[in-house]
């Protein structure tokens, strides 16, 4: 199970904060992740229809779309910052 | 001179206000290298009167954890003496704080440097969303990102 | 939008200390059109525990009006919303502040490259000079102009 | 009379914060000022032997050494700046 978490728009359009996933094991990196997630409801479709403007972080950090997910624990999915 | 796991680094995310005075004397007392301190404080504006207030949602402990990277950096590039950068987060109304930076070292322009990088690199890195809500009470949106933020922060990696 | 002559210039050029907390919030009490606010503060730094004191001799009248000239400047240029300089003179010890820089925006590159910019115009064009007095007790000297704050000042003519 | 004021080492050289001076008719600009004082005595001599650091303000404005000093109610004279 990976905790998937979920901020600003991502998290009022998929409808929750946080999840627990069984992921499948085609799922390799982050852009697999956020093209998995868009078969599982029109609302994950509709929260991550622009994939580019998607930023995810592993464990807390950063990472590009195409970095590995093996191994995480939490994974965030938000938009741009704008914070400051 | 003072080796760099010495130097203050404080970083802080809270829903309280907090005083940028008692804060720069905490980081800069009895430190006789420092000649020059800057403190950047970001403020919530009424934007012509069309706003009533912002909500700031952030991403509990990557945020901390983010800002504190920015922030060793900014040590290590521009040989700070100390700093601190404090965020908060909630509701807050126009003329309210939302951030404060300071950035401490002997002379003035890495003082000016470090707490400008901090706060570009904060502006795209550091995971924090603001919400506005409207004074007429019209639908309430998410603000987006600028460019003009990302070119800021890119102008350091050259 | 406040046309110019609204905007609170405010200089001092006095001996007694500053606080630089209450002199923002007389600055920037009421404008909801800040967003931003940095503060500079300058202080004599021990020069490793070399520095007894400094004493900083001006000359009375055109000191206020040459940073009021470098402050309207500034203003101007970034479309400040407010901005305030207050320099000490006579003696002062390492940990004393020297100088005080602030400068209120809307946004935030305005209001570094406004406290930058007047701070590098006073340091080569406000008439004050500082005299050291060694912690040795040795003879006492004028600090030097340096070229460093000349091109720092020079980058603002480009 | 003109009133002449003077800071820091340029005060300490020359031994005094001011003064009032009558000036010869051929001393027009703020360059003749200097050369003209250096007749004046080896104090003089000594705080204005490098011409080209002392800094000039004509009723607390800074002129550069070609600048006429007619009308001038005050000039001083002093060493490049080292405050902030």
């Amino acid at each position: 199970m990976t905790r998937l978490v979920y901020f600003a728009w991502v998290r009022e359009r998929i409808g929750r904060e946080e999840e627990e996933l069984e992921l499948p094991g085609h799922v390799k990196t982050a852009a697999d992740l956020l093209k998995h997630l868009k078969t599982l409801g029109e609302e994950y479709e509709v929260a991550l229809e622009h994939e580019n403007v998607i930023r995810v972080a592993i464990d807390q950090e950063h990472v590009e779309h195409g970095e590995s997910i093996e191994g995480a624990r939490e994974i965030a999915l938000f938009p741009p910052m704008t914070g400051g | 001179m003072a080796v760099s796991a010495e130097i203050p680094v404080v970083v802080r995310v809270q829903r309280a206000d907090f005083d940028a005075a008692a804060e720069t004397a905490a980081l800069t007392a009895r430190n006789r290298q420092i000649g020059a301190i800057v403190t950047f404080t970001g403020l919530c504006r009424d934007e012509g009167g069309s706003l009533a207030a912002l909500e700031l949602e952030h991403y509990p402990g990557m945020a901390e954890a983010e800002i504190r990277r920015i922030c060793e950096a900014a040590v290590e590039r521009f040989s700070l003496q100390g700093i601190a950068a404090i965020h908060r987060f909630g509701r807050m109304e126009p003329g309210e704080n939302i951030v404060l930076v300071i950035a401490a070292a002997p002379h003035r322009h890495a003082a000016f440097d470090g707490a400008s990088f901090v706060m570009d690199y904060l502006k795209t890195s550091a995971p924090f969303w603001k919400k506005e809500h409207r004074a007429d009470g019209s639908e309430s949106g998410w603000v987006d990102a600028k460019d003009a933020d990302d070119r800021a922060r890119e102008k350091w990696q050259r």
